[in-house]
Order: structure tokens, then C-alpha cells, then sequence
């Protein structure tokens, strides 16, 4: 099965074969982000439960905030073990996918603390304090925007995608300390509401499945949106091959 | 010793050749062949180790050189486009450094007979900088006097000597042939060395 | 034998930089000037109340060591690219991070040290108490070597871009702003007699982190930016 | 052979460097990196004198009073172990009230009194309907010192 | 139409200065975000009190600019001096002043502009009221060209001089500084509610002494330095 | 036309030459000779005017160059040891740039023209740093076929060189000739050029 496994894998690793896929599997993807978002909406809506006590309406801002905030430590994450298996196996595939990856997570990065600063405004009576979780967060959005310039400044698409991959690598080392920082240190920001056991019960269910019914809507949007980015990458980076060539000749 | 096998090299849009084999023993020089923009500087700078083929691997005593690099290293002097000389520093001082990096002592006469040997008595003690095109050309090439290397890849070694240095430096090779060293260059001038087993690969092709 | 050689290549590489640095004096003295500089400019921006000057003093004198530090990454590797002894470095027989590290140690010894050696007067310049100074010198000694140490990673990788001199900056503030916001907070507890042993341990585990960490990263880096 | 030695040499240096990297980092942890301090901490002359700090901790209920101007308000902030005075003149947070999460930015005065030139209300981490809120609220008592000083230790 | 050909020159080079820097969209950008960053950095060093921030923010703001015009200088020749470009711009038949001062504009548009754009959103930062953000502009828009201008002797008498990038602060600063302390003097002044006017006349004569020297004076120095 | 008085040249402690005396009329060429480091460099930017002769002094037309800065610059063409080409710029716009600061506006076709015929089609639109080292001088050179100058000086024009394109230099240095032209080149190669009149002036004595 491993084996199998890793047919497949070198299969699609290739450029040419994964820009169909790709493709194919654009639309199912759209799809699904729509749909969560409807339902997540809808649930945020309607379903949870409309006025807290002490939030008044604007806490509904909390599952963009929220669902913001994690994919834009899940992209990177993700962004730099692309970055990884390019660099160390010279896979193209990968150094493409993480290039793909930066702009979405960039977005997010932002969204998370334009919302936050704009929920801090009314709850905690500020936009902006340096506490540890919104420094890092901060320094994220520098270092998706230090990727993305790197990239940009170097010609030769090749060295343009290990030089920023290493990049985004060394800068993982930020993930932790955004995660854990409200553990870490005294911060303004809350402590951890949802906790990966769930064992404390601090959420009402009806929020908590609205996070995340967004955050997968968020999620199912970032594949979609990197695809299709990664469609153009490939055509960009391999147009001088046949295959490309020839579809491009094709569509004319 | 050396071994190219199905080598391809990519320069953005442009591959510059696919599918090069050759093999270069003791005592051959291979000289590269190729019109302007052939991919001669790119070969080099990818059997050196410094670029990432594209496909296919360079074998040095049967294994990559990637997976080998300091050992190969130690066999290996790279002359390139590039002088490789500090501005800053006198020709004595280069040489002083640049062979104190790759491990070796040398005394100050030892160096000062390289330099005269290069016909650059009198300006061993100049920043190099204010030195004319071909003395710091010159200068560069006084490493090859005083490295111990068995492998000498030598791109346009020729640029810039005056017709002296030009016979100097083929002499140099020669006799490095002999003692069964092994050498890569380019020129696109024309140039005999009469010794040794001489190779040839055509990029243009 | 080859323990040796590295280690004689290791301090030959480290001569050199510090012999190309003093061939031009200047080239020692500027960026101690620039730290200097900035530090001083400041009243002369900010109007001369002690007690303001006093207040943002360790952060003045912080975001200056940074900006010295910053600035003087310029010229980490791109001399050695331009002249091609860079190549020349990544073809030595032995591990480019240790050569990267004489490199990055020697750039401290010039840039870093003497911010350091100058902090007191400095401190002093702007009204920090004796305790704070203390702590001025010893976050800068725990500081200064990080910020090199991270900003030759960013300097490996700009190398040859355009404008890299100033995207270098893009790159490594990231990595800097934690440094300096435990080095200033350090010396300000220290101004305002509170114990700053938490932001030292921080700042040393940057130094020690980054001392693990960044030379095989600036050497992969190079290897990269030279492809 | 001896190329791997000297990479196992690198490799025990490094995760070396790296352990002593996060010891470090756990021990500044042990220690009071703060955001803010809490009541008990400045009660034990931990916060700077004469120097702007943070305070952070409960309003404490029933403490809140407002002067006539309307804008000058009085309140306490505990930890649940010790208390301070605080005096603040300006807009109050929505989150602001008591029984909430606090932060206060300003410094002593020669009373014992902390005078604040901004307060921030912190909120806490649950997300519940005001009943079954005060339903947990009420189990939880016992158990939960306080939502503040819960993450410094 | 010989003054024709002198004009059409004059363009050209303006469009190619401009151009390069659009080559790298980071080039222009980052120039600006050093700005941006040293602005931000001060926060986080000195800490947050939004009255100390607010005091000291004209110093900063103009410190900061300071610090980009400076940093930028360091490519205002040299690039054209390492690729030979520079000494081919000696040998154009036309006056060398004037090829200089093309360079010095596309300097300004590119270092100098920015700034004074994006000065309002950091004055905000750091809450400067209405006023102050006006001469703010107003002063960086003054300061800023002349900043150029006195930068570009700098820069040409350091060419070709290891570690000149950081040597042509050195040479500038003595010039650069009353420029700062009439800029944020002026700023400061109308923070306070106070009138600029006096601040402003010096600026402007700053301004136009520069704009009639320094062009004389920097290809002087350019024709030095490639002796 | 160029007129060379009693020419002296003194670089650190080294005098390179002393009491130089030549002239050059319309259709002639000069082929500088001399040893490395012989001082035909500072020679050809003493003519040019980028450095100042210790002694001596250069006429054009019986005018002393300093004094008659902008018409000789007119007349003038200059190709150093380094290219003068910016790599972040094509092969076209170095070349649209470099006419139009000289006050020449040339039609694209024009300039395309021109780097067809120095070889460079298919690369006009690479940035030119990616271009390799002989490349980068074919563009260097085209400015040649581009300028209306009457003067050439030209410092190792066919370094990095291949042989088609030494052909082509050749070919054309002696058009320019046979136009009534000036050129004063150096270089270490052997070169024949068939047209015009040949001097040659020898430093290395
Ligand atoms: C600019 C300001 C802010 C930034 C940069 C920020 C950043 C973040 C980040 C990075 C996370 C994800 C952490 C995790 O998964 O544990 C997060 C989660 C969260 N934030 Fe914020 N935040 C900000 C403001 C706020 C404000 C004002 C509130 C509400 C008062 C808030 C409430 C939350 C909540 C409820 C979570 C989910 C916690 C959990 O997952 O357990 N944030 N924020
Ligand atoms: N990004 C790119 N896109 C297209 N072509 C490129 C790119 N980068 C490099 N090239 C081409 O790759 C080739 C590099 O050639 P290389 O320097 O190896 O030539 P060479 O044989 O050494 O030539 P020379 O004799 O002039 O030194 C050139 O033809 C150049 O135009
Ligand atoms: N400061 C100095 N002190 C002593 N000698 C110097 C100094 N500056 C330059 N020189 C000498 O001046 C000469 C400059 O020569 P130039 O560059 O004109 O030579 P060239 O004839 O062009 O040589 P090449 O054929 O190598 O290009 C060199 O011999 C150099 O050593
Ligand atoms: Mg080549
Ligand atoms: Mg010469």
C-alpha cells in the first residue's frame, strides 16, 4: 500500500500531471467552501445564540476572527513543509505549492488582525496593544510579506522559490510562539477557548460548531484559490515544455 | 575519475544542452567548446557543484559529487569569469588567504616565486585593485601554482594575458598534464597545449 | 589533521575580514559613528527634556543597535559575491557553516562589539541610571551577535537581488523586533528597578538558538543564491 | 567514516544549543514576563515605582462607584488574594464591568492608589448564553481562582 | 537643438532611473517601508504611552526619514559605477550637472515622495493632531529633495570607497542635521499650536541653495572619483 | 583631428609612459600594443578624458580636450573593460536608453536590426545580466552600430568574443575605417584588419 502510495504520489508530483487534477478538482472544492459558508453563516447568524450577555452583537465577529486567525497559522505551516520537500527532494510541484499558498495565507494573516482590532476597539477599548499573541501575529503577516517580496526580487523562478522557501522554513519557528503565546505570557488577548481535547467546556456549541463550519469553509476556499493559483504557476514556470506549448497553442 | 552522466542544464526558458555524457581521466584535458551563450560557464559552474543540474549527475570516483562535496573540494580548483581576488588586499596577501582557506601553509617565498613566476615582481605589495585587467588575471591564476589540486576548471583562463602569460600559463598546464593531473577549460582563443591526452565537447552542437 | 585545517581556515578567514575591515578605517569607525549618530540625533529631533530622554532611552538606544546592525548587513557577502571569492568560499573543503560563522563573528567583532563597548556612554548621555546601564551592555553583548547571526540569513539570501541592501531589512525585522523588545524591555526594568533576568534568559536563548540554527541556514542560503 | 563522525558531532552540538536555547526559554517563563502585574504582585513591591505600569486582575463586584462629572470612575481590582484602589477619568470599554477582566495602564500614588490614564477590559475565554454562564459559574467557584492569574503560573 | 537633445537626455535618464526601480517593484517599496519600520520599531522600543509617543513622534518621524533618504544613497551611483554605466555618463555631450540632477529627481520620486505620502498615516500612529500632520508634509516635501541633494555629493565623493555606504553618512550628517531640526522643530511647533513660518523660510532656502550647489558640486565629485 | 602632446601618465610610484607623441587623422586606426599592466588602459581614458594626464595634453581638432568637453564627447565612442550595461535592462532598452542619452532617438527596428546582426536574436528581451559574459559584450558592441561618432576607443573590444563575432568586429571596425572613420583599440589577440590606415604605438618599450 505504500508502495501504491507513493506511485501516486510521484505521479502527481509532476507538474503535468497534477495541472489537470488540479483542474478537475477546482470546482468540488468551490463547492464545498460555499456550502460550508452558507452553513456557517446561517448557524452565526441565526443558530448561535444572539446576544451575549457582556458582547453584544459584535462578538458574531468572532468566527471570522477565529476561523482567520487558525488558517493563517495552518497555511503556514503548511506553506514551509512545501517549502521543505522542495528544498530537500528538488521538487518543483512542492516549491510551487508554497509559493501558492503565500498570498492566501498573507490574507488571512491580515484578516485576523483587522478583525481583531476591530473587535478589540469596543471590548477591550483599544485597536492595537503589544502583547506577545498580537506582536507575533504581527511579525506572521511580515514574514508572509518577506516571502512574497523575496520571491518577486529574484528572477530565476528556481532560486526565486528555495531562497523563499528557506525563508518561510526558518521563519516556522513564529508558529509556536503565536499559538502558545497566550499561555505563555500575561496577555490582553484571551487564553484558549477551543482546545484541541475539548475538555474543558467553555463554548457554547452552537459557536463552537459555527467556528468551525467557517474555518472549514475558510479552508475548503484556500484549496480552491491555491489550485487555480497553482494552475497559473505551472503554466508560468513550464511554458517553455511541450506539454504547456501545446495547450496554450491549443486554446488559441 | 571524473564522470558526466545525461547532464541537463535549464537557464530560465533556454536549455542549454540535454543528455551530456563524458568521462575525464588522469592526465586529459577536455576543452570546451561552445559559441557565446552555449552554456559553457553553466557546465562548469554545475561539474563544480555550484549549480543544480537539471537532470543527471556529475560522478567524481564513482560517486555524486553532492553527496561528496568536501572531498571533492579538496581535488577541486575553479577559475572562473571572476577573479576571486580581494580588491583590498596586495597579490601576497590573496594568496596568503585564499590557500590559508583551503588548508594549506605556505611560506612567504614560496608565494613571492609564484608571484614572480606570473611576472608580477614589483607589484606583489599593491592593492590589488589598482593592478591593470590582465596582472589581477594574473594574480588569480598564481593560484594554480601554489594549490596541490589534481582538477583544474579553468573558465577562459586566457582573457587578458598578454601573449607571455598566454605561453606561460599553457606550459603550466602542460606540465600539469604530465603529472597526471586532469583539466577542463574554455577559450575561444586558439591555443596548443602539447601534452596529455586533449579532449573535446562542442555545446553548439 | 583535517580538525586542523578547518580550524586554520576558520581563523584565516576570520584575519582576513578583520584585515579588509582595517585597510579602511573607516570602514570599522562608521558604523560605531551611525550608532552614535542616531543615539545623538535624537535629542536633537526630540527636544532636550531629560526626562522624556530618559524615558525612551533604552528604546532609542536599542532601535539604533538594530538599525546599525541592520545597515552594516549590506556588505556581509556582497563584496565577496561581486568579486568572486564568495564562489571561491563555497568550494573550500570544508563545511561552509563554519565558515559562515567566522564570517558572522568577525561582522559582530567590527559592527557588533563596538556598540557594545560604547552603550555606557551612551546610557549615560541620556540619563540611565547605573543599574540600567549594566543591563544596556550586557542585553546589547547577549543581542548584538543574534541580530548578526539572524541578519547573515537575510544577507545570504538578498545577495545579488536588486535593492537587497534594503530587502534584506523586509526579511529580518521579523526575526529582530523580538530582540529588540526583550532588549529594551530588559534595560527599562532594570531603569525602573525591576529584575530582568526573564528577558535575559529570552535573549539568550535567541543568541543560543540562532548560534545553532543560522549557520546552516546562511550556508544554504549562499549555496542557493549563487545557483 | 569520518565525515559521519564529524556530522554526529554537529548534530549532538546543535541539539545541545537547542535544549539550552528552550531551558532558557522555560526559565524566563518561571519568572514574571508580564503583559501586566497583579494586584498581589504589586502588594509584594514587585511593579516599578514611579514608573508607568500595567495592572491587570477582576473589578471586583460592588466596587465600582462613579463621581458626578460622570467620566471619573472609582473601582477595585483583585486577584481573588489582594486588592488595589484604582482611579480612572474617561471612556469606559463596553466588556468594562464588574466581574470582568480588567487591565489598567497608569502608575501608583504616594496612597497606595493606582491612578490610570487607560483601562482595557480583558475578557475571558468562554463563549456561553449569560444562563448557562452563570450556571458554570457557579460550579466553577470553587475550583478557578481567577481567569487571570490562571495562564502566569 | 542642441538644448533639445539636452532636455530629451535629461528625460531619458529621469526614465531610466525610474525604471530600474520599477524592475524591482520591491526597490521602491522598500525605501519606504524602512520608513515605515523605523516609525513602527519605536513603539515597541520605547513602549507604548501614547503621550510619550505623541511627544516625541515629530523627532521620530523626521529621524526616520532621515535614516531612509540616507540609506538609499548608497545606490544613487553605485550601481552605475560598478557596471561602467557612470563613466559612459561622463562621456555624454551634455552638461554633467544637469545628468546629475535627473538622477537626484528620480531619487527623490522614488526615496523621497513616498515619504512625504505616507507621513500622514504615521503622524495618525502617533497621534499628531490635524496641524501638526500638515507641516508634517508640508516640511518633508521641502526637506526631503534637499536631503537628496546634499546626499548626492555624498555619495559621489565616497564611490568606489569600501564601505562607503556607510562612510557617506559620515560625510552628510553635518549637513543633514539642521535640516532635521528645523523639520521637526516645525512640526513640533505647530503641535503645539504654534506658527512654522520661521521653520519653513529656513527649510525652503535650505531647499534652493541645495537645488543650485550641489548639482556643480556632486559632478565635481563624480569626475574625481573616476580619475 | 587627435593630436597626442608630449603625454606623461604617472599611477601611484609608477610612471607608466612619458613624452608620448602621436597623432590620428580621419581613417585611421591605432593598435595600442604593450605588456599587462604596460598602461594602454590609462592611456585610452587619459584620451577619453576621465583621467588627467600628469603631463601633456590631448587636442581635437587643435583644442585641448578639457576645454571642448561636450563637441568631443560628440564625436566620441568609448567601450572599456566593463560593459556599461545594466542587467536589470534588456539587450533593447540598454540600447534605446544609452542612444537617447546621447541625444539619438532610434526606432525599435532599428535597434532590433542591430542585435540581429551582433547575434543576439531571441535574447533581446532577457534582462542582460542573465546573459553569458560574451553576450553581455555583443550588446556593449552594438552600441557601435548604433552611435554616429567618429571616434572609437575601444579597450579589448574581442575579449569573451567568439570567433564569428571577432569576425564581425573586424569587419565592421573596418567599415568605420573606410567611412573615414577613427579607431584606437587595444588588444592581446592577434587581429588583422583590412582596411584603412594601421599605426601602432608600443608601450611596453
Ligand atoms: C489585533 C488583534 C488580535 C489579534 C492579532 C488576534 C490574534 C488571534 C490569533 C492568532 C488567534 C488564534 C489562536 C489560537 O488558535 O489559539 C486568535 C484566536 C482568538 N481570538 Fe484573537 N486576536 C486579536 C483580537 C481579538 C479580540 C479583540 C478578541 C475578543 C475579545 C479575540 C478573540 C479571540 C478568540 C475567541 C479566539 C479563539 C481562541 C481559541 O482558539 O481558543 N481576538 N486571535
Ligand atoms: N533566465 C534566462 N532565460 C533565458 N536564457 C537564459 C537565462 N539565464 C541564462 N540564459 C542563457 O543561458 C546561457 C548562459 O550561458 P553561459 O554563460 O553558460 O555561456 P557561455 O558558453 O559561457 O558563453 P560565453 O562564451 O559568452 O562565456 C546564455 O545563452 C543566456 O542567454
Ligand atoms: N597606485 C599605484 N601604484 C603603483 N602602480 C600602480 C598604481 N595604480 C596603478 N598602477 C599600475 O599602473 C598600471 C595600470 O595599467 P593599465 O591598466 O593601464 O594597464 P594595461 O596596459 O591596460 O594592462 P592590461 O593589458 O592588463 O589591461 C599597472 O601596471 C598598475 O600596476
Ligand atoms: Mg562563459
Ligand atoms: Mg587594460
Amino acid at each position: 500500500m505504500g508502495f501504491k502510495n507513493s506511485i501516486i504520489w510521484m505521479y502527481f508530483s509532476s507538474p503535468r500531471n497534477f495541472y489537470p487534477l488540479a483542474g478537475k478538482l477546482i470546482p468540488w472544492f468551490a463547492g464545498l467552501a460555499a456550502i460550508f459558508a452558507i452553513v456557517g453563516l446561517y448557524i452565526s447568524f441565526f443558530v448561535a445564540p444572539p446576544v451575549l450577555s457582556d458582547q453584544k452583537e459584535y462578538y458574531v465577529i468572532i468566527f471570522i476572527h477565529v476561523a482567520a486567525a487558525w488558517m493563517s497559522m495552518f497555511i503556514y505551516v503548511v506553506m514551509s513543509v512545501y517549502a521543505f520537500i522542495g528544498l530537500v527532494w528538488n521538487i518543483k510541484m512542492s516549491e510551487m505549492m508554497a509559493t501558492a499558498l503565500a498570498p492566501t495565507g498573507a490574507m488571512f494573516t491580515f484578516l485576523a488582525l483587522w478583525t481583531g482590532a476591530l473587535w478589540g476597539r469596543p471590548s477591550w477599548g483599544t485597536y492595537w496593544v503589544w502583547d506577545a499573541r498580537l506582536t507575533s501575529e504581527l511579525i506572521l503577516l511580515f514574514l508572509y510579506i518577506g516571502f512574497m517580496s523575496l520571491q518577486s526580487a529574484i528572477d530565476d523562478p528556481r532560486r526565486a522559490a528555495r531562497a523563499s522557501g528557506l525563508l518561510a522554513i526558518v521563519g516556522v519557528i513564529n508558529i509556536p510562539i503565536i499559538y502558545f503565546s497566550v499561555r505563555w505570557w500575561n496577555t490582553l488577548h484571551q487564553g484558549f477557548s477551543v482546545t484541541p481535547t475539548q475538555t474543558k467546556q467553555l463554548v457554547d456549541p452552537a459557536i463552537f460548531w459555527g467556528m468551525i463550519i467557517v474555518a472549514l469553509a475558510c479552508w475548503m476556499y484556500t484549496i480552491a484559490v491555491v489550485l487555480a493559483r497553482v494552475r497559473t504557476e505551472i503554466l508560468e514556470r513550464e511554458r517553455q515544455t511541450s506539454w504547456v506549448q501545446g495547450l496554450v497553442g491549443g486554446q488559441k | 575519475m571524473l564522470e558526466v552522466r545525461e547532464l541537463e542544464c535549464v537557464r530560465g526558458d533556454h536549455r542549454l544542452f540535454k543528455g551530456l555524457n563524458f568521462t575525464l581521466q588522469a592526465g586529459e584535458l577536455l576543452h570546451l567548446r561552445g559559441t557565446n551563450g552555449a552554456g559553457k560557464t553553466s557546465l562548469l559552474r554545475t561539474l563544480c557543484g555550484l549549480m543544480l543540474p537539471a537532470d543527471g549527475d556529475v560522478l567524481w570516483r564513482g560517486e555524486s559529487i553532492r553527496s561528496l562535496r568536501d572531498e571533492y573540494n579538496r581535488a577541486l580548483t575553479y577559475l572562473g569569469h571572476l577573479n576571486g581576488i580581494k580588491g583590498e588586499l596586495s597579490a601576497i596577501e590573496n594568496l596568503q588567504i585564499s590557500s590559508s582557506l583551503s588548508g594549506i601553509n605556505l611560506s612567504e617565498e614560496r608565494i613571492l616565486r609564484a608571484l614572480d613566476d606570473m611576472g608580477l615582481a614589483g607589484r606583489e605589495d599593491l592593492p590589488t585593485k589598482v593592478l591593470s585587467q590582465g596582472q589581477k588575471r594574473r594574480v588569480a591564476l598564481a593560484r594554480l601554482l601554489l594549490s596541490e589540486t589534481t582538477f583544474w576548471i579553468l573558465d577562459e583562463p586566457f582573457t587578458a594575458l598578454d601573449v607571455h602569460a598566454v605561453e606561460y600559463l599553457k606550459r603550466l598546464i602542460a606540465d600539469h598534464l604530465t603529472a597526471d593531473g586532469m583539466v577542463i577549460l574554455t577559450t575561444h582563443q586558439y591555443v596548443k597545449i602539447d601534452a596529455g591526452i586533449i579532449k573535446e565537447v562542442d555545446l553548439s552542437a | 589533521m583535517s580538525e586542523g585545517s578547518l580550524l586554520f581556515a576558520w581563523r584565516s578567514m576570520l584575519v582576513r575580514d578583520v584585515m579588509l575591515a582595517m585597510r579602511r578605517k573607516a570602514d570599522v569607525l562608521t558604523t560605531l559613528f551611525f550608532f552614535l549618530i542616531v543615539v545623538s540625533l535624537f535629542p536633537l529631533g526630540v527636544g532636550p527634556e531629560l526626562e522624556t530622554l530618559r524615558q525612551i532611552a533604552p528604546g532609542v538606544i536599542w532601535v539604533a543597535a538594530l538599525l546599525a546592525a541592520m545597515l552594516s548587513l549590506g556588505r556581509l557577502f556582497s563584496d565577496d559575491y561581486d568579486d568572486g571569492t564568495l564562489e571561491q568560499m563555497l568550494l573550500l573543503p570544508h563545511s561552509l557553516s563554519m565558515m559562515v560563522l567566522s564570517k558572522v563573528f568577525a561582522h559582530w567583532l567590527l559592527s557588533g562589539l563596538p556598540l557594545v563597548v560604547f552603550s555606557p556612554l551612551l546610557g549615560m548621555q541620556l540619563g540611565l541610571n547605573g543599574d540600567a546601564i549594566i543591563l544596556l551592555m550586557i542585553t546589547l553583548a547577549l543581542g548584538t551577535p543574534a541580530l548578526s547571526l539572524i541578519g547573515a540569513v537575510g544577507a545570504g539570501l538578498t545577495l545579488g537581488v536588486r535593492g537587497g541592501g534594503v530587502l534584506v531589512s523586509l526579511l529580518v525585522l521579523p526575526l529582530y523586533i523580538p530582540i529588540l523588545i526583550f532588549g529594551a524591555g530588559a534595560v527599562e526594568s532594570a531603569a525602573s528597578g525591576l529584575g530582568a533576568d526573564a528577558h535575559l534568559s529570552i535573549l539568550g536563548a535567541f543568541f543560543i538558538g540562532a548560534l545553532v540554527v543560522t549557520p546552516l541556514s546562511t550556508a544554504a542560503a549562499l549555496r542557493i543564491s549563487l545557483d | 567514516m569520518k565525515a559521519r563522525h564529524k556530522r554526529l558531532m554537529f548534530i549532538v552540538v546543535g541539539l545541545g544549543g537547542l535544549s539550552v536555547a528552550a531551558a532558557l526559554v522555560f526559565n524566563a517563563f518561571q519568572s514574571n514576563m508580564v503583559f501586566f502585574f497583579s494586584p498581589s504582585d504589586v502588594q509584594a513591591s514587585q511593579a516599578p515605582a514611579n514608573h508607568d505600569f500595567r495592572l491587570g486582575g477582576l473589578v471586583e463586584e460592588g466596587s465600582m462607584k462613579r463621581e458626578d462629572d460622570g467620566l471619573t470612575v472609582h473601582f477595585v481590582v483583585t486577584d481573588r488574594a489582594q486588592t488595589i484602589p484604582v482611579i480612572f477619568t474617561g471612556i469606559l470599554p463596553d466588556l468594562f464591568g464588574e466581574g470582568q477582566g480588567v487591565v489598567a495602564q497608569g502608575r501608583l500614588n504616594d496612597d497606595g492608589v493606582f491612578i490610570a490614564h487607560e483601562v482595557l477590559a480583558k475578557h475571558d475565554e468562554s463563549y456561553m448564553p449569560p444562563e448557562v454562564q452563570d450556571a458554570m459559574e457557579r460550579a466553577k467557584q470553587a475550583t478557578s481562582a481567577s481567569l487571570v492569574s490562571s495562564e502566569s503560573k
